[in-house]
């Protein structure tokens, strides 16, 4: 046993944080917060340096890397705020077409099923099937869907769906996270089914989400610390008083907690410690970025200060890929399994 | 112990409700967020009708030109308008709540006159120059300076948080006039004619994407030495005085708001399925307990003030930091109850849970207020 | 409206206050540690002050006050952690014969109704019928009961039974509370009929029991407050460190809103009232008793220290009058009703 | 990143698994907990046990008498002998993980063979003198002192939270030699016989009704100087020497623990219908996750300690600030499951959940966590 990362997974982190500090420093987020719209090029370069690659074998043009590595590779994403479909454009890399090279952007909907114990109560059933950066999208997979009446939700138990992005119907909306512009899906074809084990990708999402939540959590905790360290009030550093002490402490043990989950579930690729890795990793990303905001006071309530955006993007991520009640049932179910 | 109300307050209950049903019908459509002179239009006219209804300045002392009424009356007014949907005090907050609270109890006869009456026919809309982006909760921080040169202050520095600047006629400004003393004894109170030469104001851009803050740049503004009231240097004790104005109904509107919303999500939760999660019900459940345990004691606070008890504002910091955090709870638990629908910006409640972030933060943040509870109320030690 | 205690109420306080100081301050306290037999004399000086008769009409021999005055004096009795079946003799006075003059130790066993909406868990509605003091008390009075095969749940439906204490057949447990013996009662006569509004009784027995709770909780600050000036650590009163002012202010805050929910449900009558007061009455005495317990450290954690005998009782009467899962539910039901 | 075991690592615990499932049938009843001989004797036996069969000191050096073995098998050894239910280290923790290890580092080749080979055959019992009733969290402010006097010290003063003091034969036992320096600089290390004239022990009852802790009462008690440990006045890096010694194991057992009694909440809530409860069963899934997670941090301190790398003790802020509060939430957890149970004071969990109230507070509160994590990691300046 050795749970520590290796060196060479130690040079992938500093190398994917030197190059997104350097193609996606705080200009080009806060130009983004004002445009979102995906940049091609950058996709285009993070496809070159095997963002999405990064699993295929290297004989088919990839990286050859695992779980833990692309697990690294989304949580420096999160910790630069880096906007876009990642998640589905890491898992999809060799599955859809262009995706591996940054020439197609895919994305991912789900559509989850019913709960295992009967039909849930039918408006709960009709839950919106989101797509996140629809204008930017080439292609539409589409996971599951309920069965019944709704064309969305219809036909769950057949899989997943390959559409383009033009020859889906869908309703954007104001997204709460400035970054991330989002749809809702209110009707897809169901011509192209994709063989994909979607167990598996539900699984992977999950856990490369809940990376991503960690790079969150762990960024708003740098971020708390040095304006704490800076900030004076009182004639003191806010950092040397124990009220903030305290929070950035709580901040940093959320954040190590989770960091423990979503790197044992990387190695392990058991559900139930995914699903563990989400549930922590989205409590410390939405608890991180409010306490950071509560450290930054009302300079952490201006859309100039970054801290918002921290914020929103842990709300976002947490509807996605399984929330806190689903999560905390099925560890339930698996104490008594 | 008495919760129910006394005749006269009944009878002043009755008259403003049937006052408010006779004249809401008839306003305007409220205007649109972003458009000031619109919604600074809307708020006068809404005072002016509070005026010639003699509801303005409610809770002014009559020799001010308010109508003397008791705190419990106030608590009635406030509660009354949030229930029939009245226009909020908008515009007119800082006027009517601070500004003219202070030139009240701390002005001349001459200044009394001259911002009164405006005041309250809501002819002249004031704002409040109090915070400074370097002082943040440390108010007493604060560096905007003036220097007096003749019958004029000479005034330079810079605002933040300021609501309502953009249509503001007057600014209630503190100055830093001497620069030697210990921080809470060189400061002055002036009353900043919004118009003078040197004020720019810059739209403040919030998290909720909204620009219902504003900064305020003072570059060597002049301002006359009448303006201020109270004397040189007082202006900490001047300005604490209206702090401790409110007695107890800073919230009481809210927390109407509030419960009302708590009613809007149960029935929500029950439309859209999600009133089956026992986690979320459960937690609503537990809401309504916290909201009808912060309107009795603010029925408690409203009772303490009328009877002149208690440590005024100490019993404030209790109600402030529980109720700003119960205000993020519930929108957090509206998320809930949204589900995915807590990701559209364009949702009332989730606008309402932005906002509801800076509860903990503005007007002191809830590590200043455990402070004033500990050493204020409960006597500890300075220091650490 | 005028929601402040009288000059009479404050009167009674007071008195209340300096009567239990005089009758049962610290020594009396811990001898009854040591040896939890009900102090009959004490007893009956109680009832001679108009601790239970508090509420009979003063025609009838009692002193002809209200409920706020009953939660006044058992929040004082709260505070004193004075043991015994207060709440029931407060209520059964005027019922029962010789409770209101001490002479008579009454106790209430509650066996609940089953949830509204269906039998519940098989396993659930077999909870233990509990009986505080069995042995100090000449008489027990059980209300309700679920029906069944159960002995003691049986009959629910007919209301409130009047028994010996000796004919209730028990078996004593070791309580966690040291001043507050216990028994499950195993099987109990149904001869003796009471006419007994039992829902208002148990909605009065949980308001007297939030208001001890809310004794509890503003002790509790006291002590931690008292303390946190004393003692010193690293050079300085551990009261003058944010960390402990700060879990100090939060202790208030919770007493505060307790007092609120608890006077204004005595007030009103209202059973949703009562119940909020409960709930919040119970959280603040448990989190109150733990947070005082950390203000104290190591030496909270001593037997010696009076702070676990607050963290028993306030867990003890949170097990009685209804939990926090049914107040909350009721509670919830209560906003769409 | 890695959580397979190595052949290695595999055959260490296969061996172990053999051992402990031949050796534990046929160990004795486990004595009353009041029985102090009875419970020294039973410890002393378990250690003998493990001494002959090759497991004594097993994460100690070589070259003092032990295993030599990496963090990873003491990780291995304390997770097999809590899964297979073996009995604790008990009477002889502080032997076996403060005193021993600090003698080993510090002590002369004279005073290792003295002390540790009795430590590993279980032949002698320490126990810990460090803490205060007037120190508490901070333990540099000690107050017993020690003159020297001749060929020894006289020492003078009070110790608390004393385990096995009333069998032990040894306290390693900090005093002040040097009142005048500051606070750190004037501690030396003693090692005190227990039957020296002068030492009284009285049993402490802990709010939990049992006395496992005890209080020490040194008056003018003479120890030898050639029982100091290291030098005079250095005693307090002497004993930090020690406090880092563990290097992520100090909770191995106790989370292997915490998961089984997880499970056996889960069964129990199943079989009595508490389980139908989703608020309950949405928590036990909870700390599910927490405890899972906390294994997992445990695996990743054990390997940063096996690499050499680190802040030695900083992890151990995280993990302790984590799980001193996990444990609680896990027996509020039982209190939940068990219903009207959790007033019997029989209970097993009920007995847990009240020894748990320490967890917050011993070895570092949690305030002292918090400031340890915030200074020492995330490098807030010192001060308030």
């Amino acid at each position: 046993m050795d749970f520590q990362l290796t060196d060479d997974q130690r040079a992938l982190r500093d190398g994917t944080r030197e190059l997104l500090a350097g193609r996606f420093g705080r200009e080009r987020l806060r130009a983004a917060v004002d445009g979102p719209v995906l940049d091609r090029e950058l996709w285009r370069e993070l496809a070159a340096a095997g963002f999405f690659a990064l699993r295929l074998p290297e004989a088919d043009g990839g990286v050859g890397l695992g779980l833990p590595e692309a697990v690294l590779v989304l949580e420096e994403a999160g910790r630069a705020l880096l906007p876009g479909p990642l998640v589905a454009c890491q898992l999809l890399a060799g599955i859809v077409d262009g995706v591996a090279t940054g020439e197609r952007i895919v994305a991912l909907a789900d559509a989850p099923a019913a709960p295992a114990d009967g039909p849930p109560h039918p408006a709960v059933t009709s839950a919106p099937v989101l797509w996140e950066h629809p204008a930017d999208c080439d292609t539409l997979i589409l996971l599951g869907g309920a069965q019944g009446a709704d064309p969305v939700h219809e036909g769950r138990e057949a899989g997943a769906y390959r559409s383009a992005a033009a020859d889906v119907v869908r309703t954007p909306f104001a997204s709460v996270d400035p970054l991330t512009p989002l749809a809702r899906v209110t009707d897809i074809p169901r011509k192209i089914p994709l063989p994909l084990d979607v167990a598996r990708v539900r699984r992977e999402a999950a856990l490369l989400t809940a990376a991503q939540q960690l790079g969150g959590a762990a960024r708003t905790v740098d971020m708390a610390v040095t304006y704490a360290r800076e900030r004076e009030q009182f004639g003191a550093p806010i950092g040397s008083f124990q009220a903030v002490k305290h929070l950035c402490a709580q901040m940093l043990v959320r954040a190590e907690i989770a960091r423990s989950a979503v790197y044992a579930a990387a190695v392990t690729e058991g559900v139930l410690d995914a699903t563990a890795a989400k549930l922590l990793a989205d409590e410390a990303a939405v608890r991180n970025a409010r306490d950071c905001l509560q450290v930054h006071g009302g300079m952490g309530f201006t859309w100039e200060a970054d801290v918002h955006l921290h914020l929103k993007r842990a709300w976002l991520r947490a509807e996605f890929w399984g929330g806190a009640g689903a999560a905390e049932e099925a560890l339930a179910e698996g104490l008594i399994a | 112990m008495d919760l129910t109300y006394t005749e006269e307050e009944e009878a002043f209950r009755a008259r403003l409700r049937e006052w408010l049903a006779k004249v809401l019908p008839g306003l305007p459509a409220k205007p649109a967020a972003a458009d000031w002179p619109a919604r600074r239009a809307y708020d006068a006219a809404w005072q002016r009708m509070l005026y010639d209804a003699g509801y303005a300045g409610l809770h002014w002392p009559r020799d001010a030109g308010g109508q003397g009424a008791t705190p419990t009356q106030h608590l009635i007014f406030l509660e009354e308008t949030e229930l029939a949907g009245a226009p909020y005090v908008g515009a007119n907050f800082v006027g009517l709540l601070h500004a003219g609270p202070t030139i009240a109890a701390e002005g001349t006869p001459g200044q009394r006159a001259r911002w009164l009456p405006p005041i309250l026919r809501g002819d002249e809309i004031w704002c409040q120059g109090f915070s400074e982006p370097g002082a943040g909760s440390d108010l007493a921080a604060l560096r905007t300076k003036a220097v007096r040169d003749g019958d004029s202050y000479v005034v330079t520095g810079s605002k933040i948080w300021t609501s309502h600047a953009e249509v503001a006629d007057w600014c209630e400004l503190l100055v830093r006039t001497d620069p030697e003393a210990p921080r809470h004894r060189g400061i002055s109170w002036l009353a900043l004619p919004m118009d003078a030469p040197g004020v720019t104001v810059r739209p403040l851009r919030t998290l909720a994407g909204s620009a219902e803050f504003a900064e305020m740049f003072l570059d060597e503004v002049r301002v006359p030495a009448g303006n201020r009231v109270g004397a040189q240097n007082d202006g900490w004790r001047v300005t604490m005085v209206t702090l401790a104005f409110e007695r107890g109904t800073a919230f009481v509107g809210e927390v109407v708001a509030c419960r009302r919303v708590l009613g809007a999500l149960a029935r929500t939760a029950r439309a859209n399925g999600r009133w089956d999660d026992a986690v979320l019900r459960r937690r609503l459940g537990r809401l309504s307990a916290e909201f009808t345990a912060l309107w009795r004691l603010t029925q408690w606070n409203v009772s303490e003030a009328q009877s002149g008890g208690g440590v005024p504002g100490a019993g404030g910091s209790v109600f402030k930091l529980r109720y700003s955090h119960a205000r993020q709870e519930l929108y957090d638990a509206a998320a809930e109850v949204l589900g995915a629908g807590s990701l559209d910006a364009d949702q009332e409640w989730v606008a309402d849970r932005l906002s509801s972030l800076s509860y903990t933060i503005a007007a002191g943040t809830s590590q200043i207020q455990q402070n004033v509870i500990a050493e204020r109320i409960l006597g500890l030690p300075k220091g650490r």
